[in-house]
């Protein structure tokens, strides 16, 4: 059903009797043309794209547990387009234009609030390197503001101007970037996606894949095999060990990425802001909560849990910052299995096999990524080829040594 | 001689004032004493030269020397394992480079002797509330069950790095660190002693 | 989480560096071939459950060590010095 | 104002020779120590204590401790307010300052209540169909206001004025909680000599044992605890630590705990911390958190005077205080009619007692009808009745009719869960007990970690005191030490608090799951309806069990909703996973001791103090304070500064601190073989007393760091690395030596800390050094040329090193000394320096003088650039193999069209230039299709009398004398730059040689 004011109306006066499931609990057919691997955010916004753009609906998300189960629900909400390098600006301003317009587009509240990122510097050097940012963004179209010491203070008083042992120096502002509340945004692409016809198969694991003659074939899962000529791989912190059933070996680490959230609280900061001096960055939800987080723990790990050493350094980089925080409280932690690639970018492409598509290598940045990842997969699986936008995040361009190296901290994933 | 030329200057020269910190009712639960004048080297074992190594090593403090993190002394000289091979040796007091050359002349054919500038300071903490006080900072166990008179151990307090020994059951902790972080752990230790009351002395 | 360090003993993670999969990255090859180095240094196991991975013991001894973890539970089965480790590779080679 | 009137006139845990005075909302009251804030107020009868997060809905005390969902307040004022503080954790001081929160204009009349009436389009996930017209409507209007709305107390909006710290602790046995069975496990593993850990959470021993009373080895049970207590205070190896919350278990059996050291009192002591954070590592643990009471599912079961049973016991028994002067008890289970005694006991009424089960054990029964209540057995409470608090509730018997019983309390008991959360920390998935309807602690427990009593289903007292003891004594032989055998502890017989969970039989009005969020029963069929019915999901949906009490007194309802909606068994569908923490931990007690200054450490050189007499500008330079620049009177900016300082080095001799470089001292008959492995060029044919530039590659090909090295010995070197990267620098020469070639015969120790290090740069450097040198040292050019390294000794036999390298270009040295001797040998300098005019100088003299001379640094050395990028392309040796060498050969990063180092000067003099920019053609636009490279660092220029700049530009290496653009966009400026060789000064290096 469309949902709308009147809607939400008429069924309140009514006692609510008329809502319906927001997807179909369809049972697997025995072939589709497409199979997404993973029934996450990016699982689930290729599906939606793929029906939505390009025709197919014989398609199924195949998810092992519950939809949005992984990192799309659990992260801290930013988008942004603030890159530097050029295979990433473009892509990412893509995704933020999609971000824009896309309630609209599949008539759900995400709550996309572009209410501005702010990134500190707190050196000369730092400085440097955000306005090569910035300009990076400007050529590209993408709007990016500088900001002084002072401008800085005029966003955000409370920070520690006086006794810092990091001085902010300034500022890069990008106000398109905002939050988004994040599980909507599963959400969203799954009840559009099933609106389209896409099955979504949830407490179905994939248990094999399944290569003929270097092409892929269809999918083992806990309720049978499913035959598929495409299929594509969308499975974050687990892409390794998913690819590995297709023997494919993946520049990837899996890392815990913790993220916390604060007692809600009445409106105290609208920007986000991340703190340069240490790896701290923090929003305020709409429900009153802060929502922050700080740098990955650094080992592989597939639990989805994290340590207390890097839980203290984030709360210590977030006292640093802003010394107003000592008496609220963290509320909650989580963790997210982290998908960290060789050079701290993204892989959407083709692989040796046939019909055989990864998506994966999203580091922190998977959450924003999340529309232009869905949209360019799509593409990229029903074309069997890549998209402008994301033709550099080619599988192979470790080899070539056309890397896309934001940091400058080479082959060493806990790094990026 | 140098000494006559150039003047030394302490890490803590400008950090440390010395007399009661923190807590000023009662007696001091936490007593620092810092010792200015150190010389230190670093020991590493030539290649097949560990047990050779060992016993000059044993025979300069009069006592068996373990290829283990444990501070072995005699008079004002230290040997202290900080990695499998590697020792420290410190000379405390007013001769200190003297008596660290004479040491390491001895060493020369089983160890590489590196002369370390003293960038470093020592300060000696015991006290009741010792313990207390450095396990606001310092992750290890610092039980006297688990950490005995003569353990050693590099580990750090307040993100710096230090080392640490227990040479005596006072107890009294040995404790030594950058000078360029001095100033740092200074202001983390004295903190973090105020609450028990602390009596600094050079 | 704690690692027991051969030499200092048993230690939280803070005071530890880690680079990753041991097995990859301490077979340096003796083979200057591409196809040997690309793997040398992009490709290392990322498997869920028992992996062996190096980590340096900076806070510590500075000794590099070969740590054999769960990436599932992060327990710690085992902990040797890459020193070690990596003259078994040699003789085993 | 009559004085606590609904304070009992005897009994109770609290002090009545000391009176506390404090405000709520404004107003005076005054409670006991040994208060709670909650329940001084109920002594005062102030039943009105907050509103709700959603409908604002009046809301009184659910309970008497950690999972109270309803009573948040803000606590103290100023920088110390402290919102969403639970006033039922919160011990009283006399001063206490408390203010109710979530409501405008009063807690009594708060305009937002009206929330209420439109709650039918309100109901779960409403937001996520609606404000989405216009679309930007969602940022200007609709989300300002929910905004506003939402959000709970406020935060104080200053910096906190207290302090923190951390503390480390290790124990053979952590016991968590110090209820009947906690005190039994510490007491048994403590009297078999294990280091013990006993955490308490409450700021009094004892647990539900004051609430419930009752004999224990035939002495009260308050006695006994104070008995236990008393003796393990006694243990020198027990630490006994009140007001600590265990919050989280982490791996290595690590468990997060904050210790509120002084929040009991006004304002916290001198030197002391208000909170502090501990790191505990405990061999073993048990687990003794006790059980929580669930709310009984009806109609306006919010309503205050509405509370949990025990809770209503805790404020009679332990405080003294009547919550109410005439209640309704409802309960499924028998624990609930324990309620019976304590009400009598102090003059409360019983109007009704329900039980939601049909067979209630006849003992029960006549204890019921001892107490002159109506009891209905199989009855249903369906609705409560009132305003600001309930006035009446209505009662279905077992065959469906309905009577009203007036009363101003309802004491109601759903049974009690385990407090399992820890238990789950670490990934260990709770699983429900038919039995005991209630989760229980699933499989794969935290290694070391035992649970027991009540937190393990022994709700009857005996069976807890047992476990308690059974855990003491398992967890003591665990570690290691002979513990006793169990002895038999004597104590009543109690009832047990299996309840029946129990789903609403009828909509008679909202029935609240979570109160803070206000979820209904109606919201979790919602989601079940809508497909959000896994237990994550639905919780998501509906926010089940995400306010700041994480459900405590929510989940297990609503997972029993849940699973009823999907028509399911509980165990079925399970429940959601508990994530740390148990309840909520301050900012500023994770963060400790490191804020503001103290954040993290800062370095200094041993000249440090000599540059602050100086009038030096300091700068982070990462951990380092440098010089950036020695202003002298007159000079009114750093630009200034630097054209003088670099003429005055340019012209005579100026002075530069560099001892922060990074220092490693190599030594062993293998060091040069090494060198050459880990450098692309080749150091093994270096010979003795000479220095070289080195360059390290990474294994990926590209550039790592740089610095020179020179040999001291034959088996002897020292290496320079770069300020920023010499911890990682060192760590990878060790992982080369350590972990791939074991075999050499090497010895490597960094020594950047000992060596005090000075620049002299400038054709008078030599006449200055001359004077320090001692005299047996021949430094001449001939003696000593460019590129010469030696250890020498200074100012009559202080051992130093003396390297003649030059950063500047010009005749320069550098010159070591022992740390020590680091502020006396600068000031020697400055002294002999002084007839040639000796000019320190800073890091910002140092940068122009080295882009003058086109040297990289890190801006340059960035991780993304090849040696030959950098125009260094020459130094990889072909004839050996070197760590980066084959992955260098990768086509992109031999690519022409790469951007590589260039010079850039604008062509107009006077025009400025910044590091930022990018780099287009000169008509062609500001594109990322255009772009090529950008301004990597830049710098006024003294020698050219311009600004000038290094860059990094496509093919820049055949583009010299083109003109291009420079924009920054961002800052609005575009300069016209001619391409240049990047060396600007001295190209030939002459002046390096004089």
């Amino acid at each position: 059903m469309h949902y709308s004011l009147w809607s939400v109306l008429r069924e309140g006066l009514s006692g609510g009797k008329g809502w319906t499931p927001a997807w179909r609990d369809p049972e697997p057919k025995a072939e589709y043309d497409a199979i997404i691997v993973g029934g996450g955010g990016h699982g689930l916004a290729s599906a939606y794209y793929l029906a939505k753009e390009h025709g197919l609906t014989n398609i199924a998300v195949i998810e092992k547990g519950y939809i949005g189960s992984g990192n799309v629900g659990r992260n801290t909400t930013i988008i942004r387009s603030n890159y530097l390098l050029p295979g990433n600006i473009p892509f990412y301003e893509h995704s933020l234009k999609l971000w824009e317009g896309l309630e609209q587009d599949f008539n759900y509240n995400a709550m996309v609030s572009q209410r501005g990122v702010i990134n500190l510097f707190h050196s000369d050097s730092d400085r440097d390197r955000y306005v090569r940012r910035g300009n990076a963004m400007m050529f590209e179209g993408v709007k990016a503001e500088y900001l002084d010491r002072e401008g800085v203070r005029s966003f955000a008083p409370f920070l520690d101007f006086d006794n810092a042992r990091f001085p902010i120096h300034g500022g890069l502002l990008q106000r398109r970037g905002g939050t988004v509340r994040h599980d909507a945004v599963a959400w969203g692409y799954a009840r559009g996606a099933d609106q389209r016809g896409v099955d979504i198969l949830q407490n179905t694991e994939v248990t094999g894949i399944k290569v003929e003659h270097g092409k892929a074939v269809g999918v083992e899962t806990s309720r049978g095999f499913i035959r598929s000529r495409k299929i594509g791989l969308a499975c974050a912190g687990n892409s390794s060990r998913v690819a590995a059933m297709a023997g494919l070996r993946l520049p990837i680490e899996s890392h815990v990425l913790q993220a916390f959230v604060s007692e809600g609280v009445k409106p105290l900061i609208n920007q986000v802001i991340l703190y340069g001096a240490g790896h701290f960055y923090i929003s305020q939800s709409d429900k009153g909560g802060l929502v922050f987080g700080g740098d990955i723990d650094g080992y592989n790990t597939y639990a989805q849990r994290g340590n207390l050493y890097t839980i203290e350094d984030v709360f210590e980089a977030g006292m640093a910052m802003w010394p107003g925080l000592g008496r609220l409280r963290m509320l909650r932690q989580w963790g997210g299995i982290m998908d960290m690639s060789m050079d701290g970018s993204p892989i959407i492409g083709l692989t040796p096999i046939d019909g055989l598509y990864v998506n994966c290598g999203w580091c922190y940045g998977g959450f924003k990524a999340t529309p232009a990842s869905g949209w360019c997969f799509a593409h990229t699986i029903a074309r069997n080829e890549p998209h402008q936008l994301n033709a550099a995040y080619r599988l192979d361009r470790f080899a070539t040594g056309h890397l896309i190296d934001e940091r400058g901290t080479g082959a060493q994933p806990n790094q990026h | 001689m140098a000494e006559a030329m150039l003047t030394k200057r302490f890490a803590l020269a400008g950090i440390m004032v010395p007399g009661r910190h923190g807590k000023l009712i009662g007696e001091a639960g936490v007593t620092i004493r810092v010792v200015g004048d150190i010389a230190v080297a670093h020991v590493s074992a030539r290649k097949g030269q560990n047990a050779a190594l060992l016993l000059v090593l044993a025979r300069m403090v009069g006592a068996p020397v373990a290829d283990q993190p444990q501070r072995v002394a005699r008079d004002t000289l230290s040997i202290t394992g900080i990695s499998p091979g590697q020792w420290r040796l410190v000379v405390r007091g007013h001769n200190s480079e003297a008596t660290l050359r004479a040491a390491i002349a001895e060493l020369q054919e089983s160890a590489v002797v590196t002369e370390l500038g003293d960038g470093l300071f020592l300060a000696d903490i015991s006290g009741p509330r010792a313990r207390a006080a450095l396990a606001k900072g310092i992750a290890i166990d610092l039980h006297p069950g688990a950490f005995k008179v003569g353990a050693a151990a590099q580990t750090s307090a307040s993100h710096i790095g230090l080392h640490l020994a227990l040479i005596d059951d006072k107890p009294t902790f040995e404790m030594i660190s950058a000078a360029s972080t001095a100033g740092s752990l200074w202001s983390w230790l004295t903190s973090s002693c105020g609450e028990y009351g602390c009596d600094i002395s050079v | 989480m704690r690692i027991g360090c051969p030499y200092c003993g048993e230690r939280w993670n803070d005071e530890f560096v880690v680079l990753g999969d041991a097995d990859a990255m301490m077979k340096h090859p003796a083979e200057a071939t591409f196809a040997l180095f690309y793997d040398y240094v992009y490709l290392r196991d990322n498997p869920a459950g028992r992996h062996r991975e190096l980590w340096y013991h900076q806070g510590g001894c500075r000794q590099w060590l070969v740590v054999t973890r769960d990436t599932l539970t992060h327990a710690v089965h085992g902990v040797e010095t890459a020193r070690c480790a990596a003259q078994d590779i040699e003789a085993a080679s | 104002m009559s004085a606590q009137p609904y304070r009992l006139a005897t009994g109770g845990l609290i002090d009545r020779k000391r009176p506390c005075h404090f405000r709520f909302d404004g107003r005076e009251y005054t409670g006991f120590a040994g208060d709670t804030l909650a329940s001084a107020l109920l002594a005062n009868g102030v039943s009105l204590v907050g509103r709700s997060f959603k409908y604002h809905r009046p809301r009184g005390l659910l309970s008497s401790g950690a999972e109270e969902p309803n009573a948040l307040i803000e606590l103290r004022r100023g920088a110390a307010r402290e919102p969403n503080t639970r006033a039922t954790t919160i011990e009283l001081f006399d001063g206490l300052e408390a203010q109710s929160q979530n409501r405008w204009p009063s807690l009594g009349f708060d305009l937002l209540s009206l929330n209420r009436w439109a709650a039918p389009f309100l109901g779960a996930g409403f937001y996520y169909k609606t404000f989405m017209w216009p679309a930007s409507f969602w940022e200007k209007v609709y989300e300002p206001l929910i905004r506003r709305a939402a959000g709970l107390g406020r935060a104080a909006g200053a910096d906190d004025p207290d302090h923190y710290e951390k503390s480390f602790a290790h124990c053979d046995i952590l016991v968590i909680g110090a209820g009947p069975a906690g005190l039994m496990a510490a007491l048994t593993a403590g009297r078999a000599g294990a280091r013990i850990i006993l955490a308490n959470e409450d700021f009094a021993a004892g647990g539900q044992l004051h609430g419930d009373g009752g004999n224990i080895n035939g002495t009260a049970a308050a006695a006994w605890v104070n008995g236990v207590i008393a003796e393990l205070a006694a243990m020198p190896h027990v630490q006994i630590m009140p007001r600590t919350t265990i919050y989280g278990v982490y791996d290595g059996a690590t468990y997060g705990a904050v210790e509120r050291v002084n929040d009991h009192l006004l304002s916290v002591p001198a030197f002391e911390p208000r909170q502090r954070h501990w790191r505990i590592h405990a061999r073993r643990a048990v687990l003794a958190s006790g059980a929580g009471e669930r709310p009984l599912m009806f109609a306006n079961n919010d309503l205050p005077g509405i509370m949990l049973a025990s809770a209503a016991r805790t404020y009679l028994q332990r405080f003294a205080v009547k919550p109410a002067g005439r209640v309704v008890i409802a309960t499924s289970c028998d624990d609930g009619w324990a309620s019976v005694d304590a009400a009598l006991a102090a003059g409360v009424a019983i109007a009704a007692i329900v039980d939601t089960r049909s067979e209630v054990d006849e003992a029960l029964l006549s204890l019921g009808r001892r107490s002159g209540a109506a009891i209905y057995c199989g009855g249903d409470v369906v609705k409560a009745h009132g305003g600001h608090r309930v006035g009446a509730i209505t009662i279905r018997n077992a065959t469906g009719s309905n009577t009203r019983h007036a009363c101003d309390g309802v004491w109601m008991s759903g049974g009690f869960s385990p407090l399992i959360h820890l238990t789950s920390h670490l990934g260990a998935r709770p699983q429900w007990d038919e039995q005991l309807q209630a989760f229980v602690p699933g499989q794969n427990l935290p290694a070391g970690l035992a649970v027991a009593g009540a937190a393990c289903g022994d709700f009857a007292l005996g069976a807890c005191i047992a476990a308690g003891q059974r855990a003491g004594i398992e967890a003591a032989q665990a570690c290691g030490f002979s513990a006793p055998a169990a002895e038999p502890i004597l104590c009543p017989e109690t009832s047990a608090a299996v309840g029946v969970i129990t789903l609403p039989r009828t909509a008679a009005g909202p029935v609240f799951v979570d109160f803070q969020n206000d979820v209904t029963a109606k919201d979790i069929a919602l989601a079940a309806r809508e497909g959000y019915s896994s237990p994550e999901l639905a919780k998501r949906y509906t926010t089940l069990g995400m306010a700041t009490d994480q459900g405590k007194t929510a989940n297990i309802n609503g997972m029993a909703l849940l699973a009823a909606a999907r028509g399911k068994s509980i165990a079925q569908t399970g429940t959601t996973v508990y994530r740390p923490p148990y309840t909520p931990v301050s900012f500023g007690a994770l963060a400790g001791h490191h804020r503001s200054k103290d954040f993290r450490a800062t370095r200094l050189t041993p000249a440090h103090h000599w540059a602050q007499e100086q009038g030096a500008v300091f700068m982070e330079a990462g951990a380092w304070m440098r010089a950036a620049w020695f202003p002298k009177a007159g000079e009114s900016d750093w630009v200034e500064s630097v054209i003088r300082e670099t003429k005055a080095t340019r012209s005579s001799v100026g002075l530069c601190d560099v001892s922060t470089l990074g220092k490693i001292d190599i030594q062993g008959a293998d060091a040069g073989v090494f060198l050459d492995r880990v450098y692309c060029n080749t150091f093994s044919t270096l010979a003795v007393g000479r220095a070289r530039y080195g360059l390290m590659l990474r294994e990926d090909g590209f550039v790592m760091d740089d610095g020179t090295t020179s040999r001291l010995a034959p088996a002897h070197f020292l290496m320079t690395t770069t300020t920023s990267n010499a911890s990682k620098v060192m760590q990878h020469l060790e992982f080369c030596h350590q972990a791939l070639w074991p075999d050499l015969d090497l010895h490597m120790v960094s020594v950047s800390e000992h060596w005090a290090q000075y620049s002299l740069a400038g054709p008078r450097s030599r006449d200055v050094l001359q004077r320090l040198v001692d005299r047996q040292h021949d430094i001449s050019n001939e003696a000593f040329p460019y590129m010469g390294a030696r250890e020498i000794t200074i100012s009559g036999g202080l051992p130093a090193r003396l390297y003649r390298i030059s950063f500047s270009g010009e005749l320069a040295y550098e010159l070591a000394v022992p740390a020590r001797y680091g502020d006396a040998t600068v000031r020697a300098l400055m002294a002999a320096g002084g007839e040639f005019g000796i000019t320190p100088y800073g890091l910002e003299t140092l940068n122009a003088m080295r882009i003058e001379k086109g040297h990289v640094t890190g801006s340059e050395l960035n991780g993304t650039t090849t040696a030959r990028d950098l125009g260094l392309g020459r130094m990889m040796s072909t004839k050996k193999h070197y760590i980066g060498r084959v992955m260098e050969e990768r086509p992109a990063l031999r690519d022409e069209r790469r951007w590589q180092l260039v010079g850039l000067k604008p062509v107009d003099r006077s025009h400025r230039l910044k590091a930022g920019g990018h780099l287009v053609g000169r008509h062609e636009p500001a594109v990322t299709a255009n772009d090529q490279g950008y301004v990597t660092s830049a710098s006024y220029s003294p020698m050219l009398e311009q600004w000038i700049g290094l860059g990094l530009l496509s093919a820049g290496d055949k583009r010299h004398g083109e003109i291009i653009r420079a924009c920054d966009l961002l800052r609005q400026s575009e300069v016209e730059v001619e391409v240049c060789n990047p060396v600007f000064f001295d190209p030939k290096g002459e002046r390096l040689h004089g």
